[in-house]
């Protein structure tokens, strides 16, 4: 049993992971046809695999409502919310748009509610910067005023009346704010990024390798 | 550094070799027949690609210096279904513009080299080993002259020399890999103490003076995250001291699974303090799996409870706005750390201290000397010292080439680092 | 879709909208109930695209009409697909390892070399590439490659962890640190005009929706919402008063 | 008065957020109506590689974003499909995030007819894939082995705008808008890779972070954020979303370096 446990599952994530390696320096057609399976194969794997997201997202707020928790009411949104795309889309057979370009139930649903909430849910963070920079905004170091520095000149560049007033007070440098903006996201910033990115890019090298040569198992879950 | 200058030796050495082993082959052979003969005209198989594309070269001479060349193939072999593929002035189309670095292609100027990508020329899909006919017409002083036709067959390859680089840089990091991993293991691997842990010893001192609870914020991250698996560590750290100084500790939670993992290591923590009768199951809650429920309801218990000290340290996205703002709004001392970048602008303005992205695997690493963490930052080490390492000497090498106008050293330079 | 179905569709957006815009005043039932839909309906979303947009096409309609051969190529990954499910059977979990095991070799074996020559070697080269023609460069130019490497190489210093800092190492590390800050500055400089923007978006339609043509719908339902708010506070005041005597 | 500065500094949020809500309120309903001046390099270097492409080159456009961060992409994607239409330039538009179909519909359902283009023939919409790497490289040898039909289940094949199309050989450059990490998805699995231009548009959040891959040209264009918008509809000549947007964003920004700037001021002053 530890055979079809263990052993062929750690076996195929290092052949696949190795062939697949191997794939990129290889320019010949088979291991082009190789990739086309692959691709195609990944492609569907991969659509099973929002599969998982949907019934652990279904599966505890079915446990609320079982379990009558704190504000169970709620997890039946949830199910409402789902159902509110799905109906329709099974009556407009997944099309948004008619022949005669006018919107579909599934296009409507879309629009009047899937858009709104999502695009209000990520609006609301506006607010808290505006607390942030008042509340929590402080300039108590050298690094900070840096940081400040930085963070104003993109600021104030980005607006029509920050341009101008850029104009009034550093005109005589004749740099104008696109310039001194060009300047710190394509220089020091640049410089700060690819450091970072640098550490990040062989972590993610290395995770690669721990899970071909079977050292990194976490996502095969325990015994 | 011994081991860096031995590596990059023996990719010099493997650089060099492979130009006599991966040269293309010649298997061309011309019949005359023709007004004008080229020098070394020869008909290829183009190297180092699937087999789509074949290669057509001849050498400059003086006879051919103010010339207009045109192309032409044909799959067939009865001299007819001509395709011009493409027509260029003499100076252009040399070998020096093939996109192959100089350890797999010999970029001479003199030398015209012209690529034929039948797959473009025949728009469709090509079948190799395809059978190709190819000349060439010359236009010199107003006169057409024509080549003989030469045959050649396109094959697939089985190995991009062009990609060589890569491999190696592969190769090198691999070799790097698998000696930290079984080095991670018998503990002996050097990690500096990063400053940001000895505010976490400042921090836990001022709490337990003023006699205020300690909030430590994990974040939202999933147990598989680094950062999680790093923050855990912190916290192990954390509440060991906490119990030392008897003071008193909460951590809310988002991920139920991090909750289980933190029980116990705060457990374990006590116990090492020899306090295991202060711990309280009550000190890691749940809060929520609701990112903004999540953020409210931490600012809610911090804003109530007034702490000492905060710490977010974890895998955070737009709930560190939240709560590092009303963290510091109610005085308290703040202690950050996260790998997302975007977040870090928000806790570095608004915290005391802040672990900058891989800081955090350092802190964790460094408290736990677990091997998975250990051997990764060694490797990543490792890849910022080849990093620093080149790009000084390159650097440097490039200037002087620049300044005694070598050109060719330029060239050797920036083809060991190009990406094919 | 009927014109009165457009102006409902109106009310009904500028509705969720204002929910979620509540929870600045504070945590409450619109915000939570809005919050759950939202939960499921991205969900159901996602579930009708990966239907209507994959699972059709690639797996049943290969099934239905297609060759042996292709039906085989659908039949394999399907099941591999399906072994993922399995996580959730704790006695056969052990079978969703297969799907995953595929998954990860096969991305762990796509990022390695891609990731060295983008993120690595790319990196290298573009920080070295304006000293090959430096000479010929502007003053400017040249000060801003020269800015670029230092810069580079002192916050690479700064994340390395194998010596200590001390002395010199202290000081490269510390200008490290100065890039990282203007990396910062820049990008919290850029996270408020886009946060800003997103508001506009959202402020933007909720102006178009007060309009008469839809019949005043963020209005009425903004002001539905104060009066709700309102009540609850004069409830709750009065109550308190109450049990106060 | 130490004591009512300190106290201003810890003023209920609610009051600034009702700042906020005004400050950019009013600009939408009463637009200043400033002129939007400044082009940034990359924004240019983008607008420059698609005004010189030949008439007739086909590209790719991954319009990978949905309604979260559309107000400061979807501009984009306008501007850029209307100058590609000016230029006759064909458009095909793939996607890899589900939440973007809808918004890709709207952005088709308008333009096409000011520029009396035609689907099938100057442009076309391919379905949404969920496996981004795997159709990327995909792609490289053969598009039809993975896009057989388009978003609507017609033969792509047999559309005139696809003809001579067969895999990346035969496109002029990749135009990724998104709101993701899609973008270095396509720099290091497409650019790099198999060399084809990649530019890009992206939110303000992420513009910063792609610094390295432009200073190194691995990105040979980009627009970030509505500012990025607006200034590619100055290019254009096209004023739309991103212009008046960026407009009513003037107060809110001054709003937020006065806070900043305030409120430091106060702990210096009153310590």
């Amino acid at each position: 049993m530890k055979l079809f446990k263990k052993q062929i599952p750690l076996a195929i994530v290092f052949v696949f992971g190795l062939v697949t390696l191997a794939s990129y320096y290889v320019p010949h057609r088979t291991s082009e046809e190789y990739l086309d399976v692959m691709n195609s194969w990944e492609n569907i794997v991969s659509a099973f695999g929002f599969f998982l997201g949907l019934i652990s997202l279904f599966y505890a707020h079915y446990n609320k409502i079982k379990r009558k928790v704190d504000g169970w009411g709620y997890s039946l949104f949830v199910y409402i919310g789902f159902l509110l795309m799905v109906i329709p889309a099974v009556y407009s057979n997944g099309k948004q748009i008619n022949p005669d370009a006018s919107i579909t139930w599934l296009g409507w649903a879309y629009r009047y509610i899937y858009n709104p909430l999502q695009a209000t849910m990520f609006s609301i963070l506006a607010f808290y910067i505006i607390s942030t920079a008042y509340r929590s905004f402080r300039i108590k170091s050298l690094q900070a005023f840096v940081l400040f520095v930085a963070a104003f000149i993109l600021i104030l560049g980005r607006i029509p009346v920050g341009q101008m007033i850029w104009d009034q007070l550093f005109g005589f440098t004749k740099v104008t704010t696109g310039q001194a903006i060009d300047w710190v996201i394509g220089v020091p910033s640049t410089a700060g990024k690819r450091g970072i990115m640098i550490g990040v890019a062989i972590g993610a090298i290395v995770t690669s390798l721990k899970i071909i040569f079977g050292i990194e198992r976490q996502y095969m879950g325990k015994d | 550094m011994k081991t860096t200058k031995l590596l990059f030796s023996v990719f010099f050495i493997i650089s060099l070799s492979s130009f006599s082993f991966c040269s293309p082959k010649y298997t061309g052979n011309s019949k005359t027949v023709s007004a004008i003969e080229l020098k070394n005209f020869r008909a290829l198989d183009f190297p180092y690609d699937k087999g789509e594309s074949g290669l057509l070269t001849w050498e400059n001479t003086s006879d051919i210096m103010d010339a207009e060349f045109t192309v032409y193939v044909s799959t067939l072999s009865d001299n007819s279904g001509w395709i011009k593929v493409t027509s260029f002035k003499s100076g252009e189309s040399t070998a020096e513009k093939i996109n192959l670095p100089f350890w797999s292609f010999e970029k001479d100027k003199k030398i015209y080299a012209v690529p034929l990508e039948f797959n473009n020329i025949l728009s469709s899909e090509i079948k190799e080993p395809l059978s190709y006919y190819a000349k060439v017409e010359v236009l010199k002083s107003g006169k057409k002259y024509e080549t003989s036709v030469l045959s050649s067959r396109i094959e697939g390859n089985w190995f991009r020399a062009d990609r060589l680089n890569n491999l190696l840089f592969f190769l090198v990091v691999s070799a790097v890999f698998f000696i930290a991993v079984s080095h991670a293991k018998k503990k002996g691997l050097f990690i500096r103490r990063i400053a940001g842990l000895d505010a976490i010893d400042e921090a836990i001192g001022r709490a337990t003076e003023m006699g205020k609870p300690i909030f430590y914020v994990p974040g939202i991250g999933a147990m598989s995250q680094i950062s999680t698996i790093a923050s855990t560590f912190v916290l192990g750290e954390v509440s060991k001291k906490v119990a030392q100084y008897d003071s008193y500790i909460k951590v809310p939670h988002y991920d139920p699974i991090v909750m289980t993992v933190s029980k116990e290591i705060v457990k374990q923590a006590y116990t090492e303090a020899e306090r295991p009768d202060s711990y309280k199951e009550d000190i890691n809650v749940f809060i929520s799996s609701d990112q903004f429920s999540y953020a409210a309801n931490v600012d809610g218990m911090i804003s109530r409870e007034k702490p000492a000290a905060c710490f977010y340290i974890g895998y955070f996205m737009a709930e560190s706005l939240l709560l590092a703002e009303v963290g510091a709004s109610t005085g308290a001392i703040q202690i950050a750390g996260t790998d997302v970048d975007h977040q870090l602008p928000f806790f570095f303005t608004a915290c005391d201290y802040t672990l900058i992205g891989e800081e955090l695997y350092a802190a964790g690493a460094y408290l736990s000397r677990e091997p998975m963490l250990v051997s990764a930052l060694k490797v990543q080490d490792f890849g910022k010292l080849i990093f620093m390492v080149s790009v000084t000497i390159f650097s440097i090498l490039l200037l002087i080439g620049d300044k005694l106008n070598w050109d060719g050293l330029s060239q050797i330079l920036t083809d060991l680092l190009k990406v094919y | 879709m009927s014109e009165g179905m457009i102006i409902f569709g109106a009310w009904v957006a500028a509705a969720l909208t204002l929910f979620l815009f509540s929870f600045l005043y504070k945590d409450n039932p619109f915000f939570k109930v809005a919050e759950h839909l939202f939960i499921g309906a991205g969900m159901g979303w996602y579930f009708q695209t990966v239907y209507y947009k994959i699972m059709v096409p690639k797996i049943l309609e290969p099934l239905n009409s297609g060759t042996g051969f292709e039906i085989a190529m659908v039949i394999i990954p399907s099941i591999l697909g399906l072994s993922l499910i399995t996580q959730f059977i704790p006695k056969i979990s052990w079978i969703s390892r297969y799907g995953f095991t595929f998954l990860m070799g096969y991305s762990a074996g796509m990022a390695i070399p891609v990731g060295l020559a983008t993120d690595f070697m790319n990196q290298v080269l573009g920080t070295i590439e304006p000293f090959a023609n430096f000479f010929s460069l502007s003053g400017f130019e040249m000060f801003n490659a020269l800015i670029i490497a230092i810069g580079t190489v002192c916050v690479l210093f700064y994340f390395f962890f194998s010596v200590e800092h001390k002395g010199v190492g202290k000081k490269v590390s510390n200008i490290g640190i100065y890039f990282l800050m203007v990396y910062f500055g820049a990008s919290f400089g850029n996270t408020v005009m886009a946060r800003f923007s997103l508001l506009y978006g959202r402020f933007d339609t909720l102006v178009n929706y007060s309009s008469a043509k839809y019949l005043y719908a963020t209005s009425w339902i903004a002001a539905g919402l104060t009066l709700f708010f309102v009540a609850e506070k004069l409830v709750k005041t009065l109550t308190k008063a109450e049990s106060a005597e | 008065m130490k004591e009512i500065m300190h106290k201003l500094l810890k003023i209920d949020r609610r009051y600034l957020f009702v700042l906020l809500t005004l400050s950019i309120l009013i600009p939408i309903i009463k637009p200043l109506g400033l002129p939007n001046k400044s082009i940034s390099k990359d924004v240019q270097n983008l607008y420059n590689f698609i005004d010189n492409l030949p008439a007739g080159s086909t590209i790719i456009c991954s319009l990978d974003y949905d309604p979260s961060t559309a107000p400061e992409l979807h501009p984009q994607a306008t501007a850029i499909v209307k100058h590609a239409f000016k230029k006759n330039i064909k458009v095909i538009v793939v996607t890899f995030i589900p939440g973007s179909t809808g918004l890709i519909d709207e952005l088709f359902e308008k333009i096409p007819q000011q520029y009396g283009k035609k689907y099938g023939e100057d442009y076309v919409i391919f379905p949404y894939m969920a496996n981004i790497v795997a159709v990327l490289t995909q792609m490289n040898s053969n598009i039809y082995s993975i896009y057989d039909k388009d978003k609507d289940g017609k033969d792509l094949k047999s559309m005139p705008i696809m003809k001579g199309i067969n895999n990346y050989k035969n496109i002029s450059g990749i135009v990724n808008i998104t709101g993701t990490a899609i973008l270095d998805i396509w720099v290091a699995y497409v650019g790099d890779k198999f060399g084809v231009p990649v530019l890009g548009g992206v939110t303000a959040i992420s513009q910063v972070g792609y610094g390295p891959y432009l200073q190194k040209g691995q990105i040979k264009g980009l627009l970030g954020g509505m500012k990025g918008a607006a200034e590619y509809e100055t290019l254009i000549n096209e004023p739309g979303k991103g212009t008046s947007g960026i407009d009513a964003l003037n107060v809110a920004h001054l709003l937020v370096l006065a806070l900043i700037i305030m409120s430091n001021l106060i702990l210096v002053i009153f310590k």
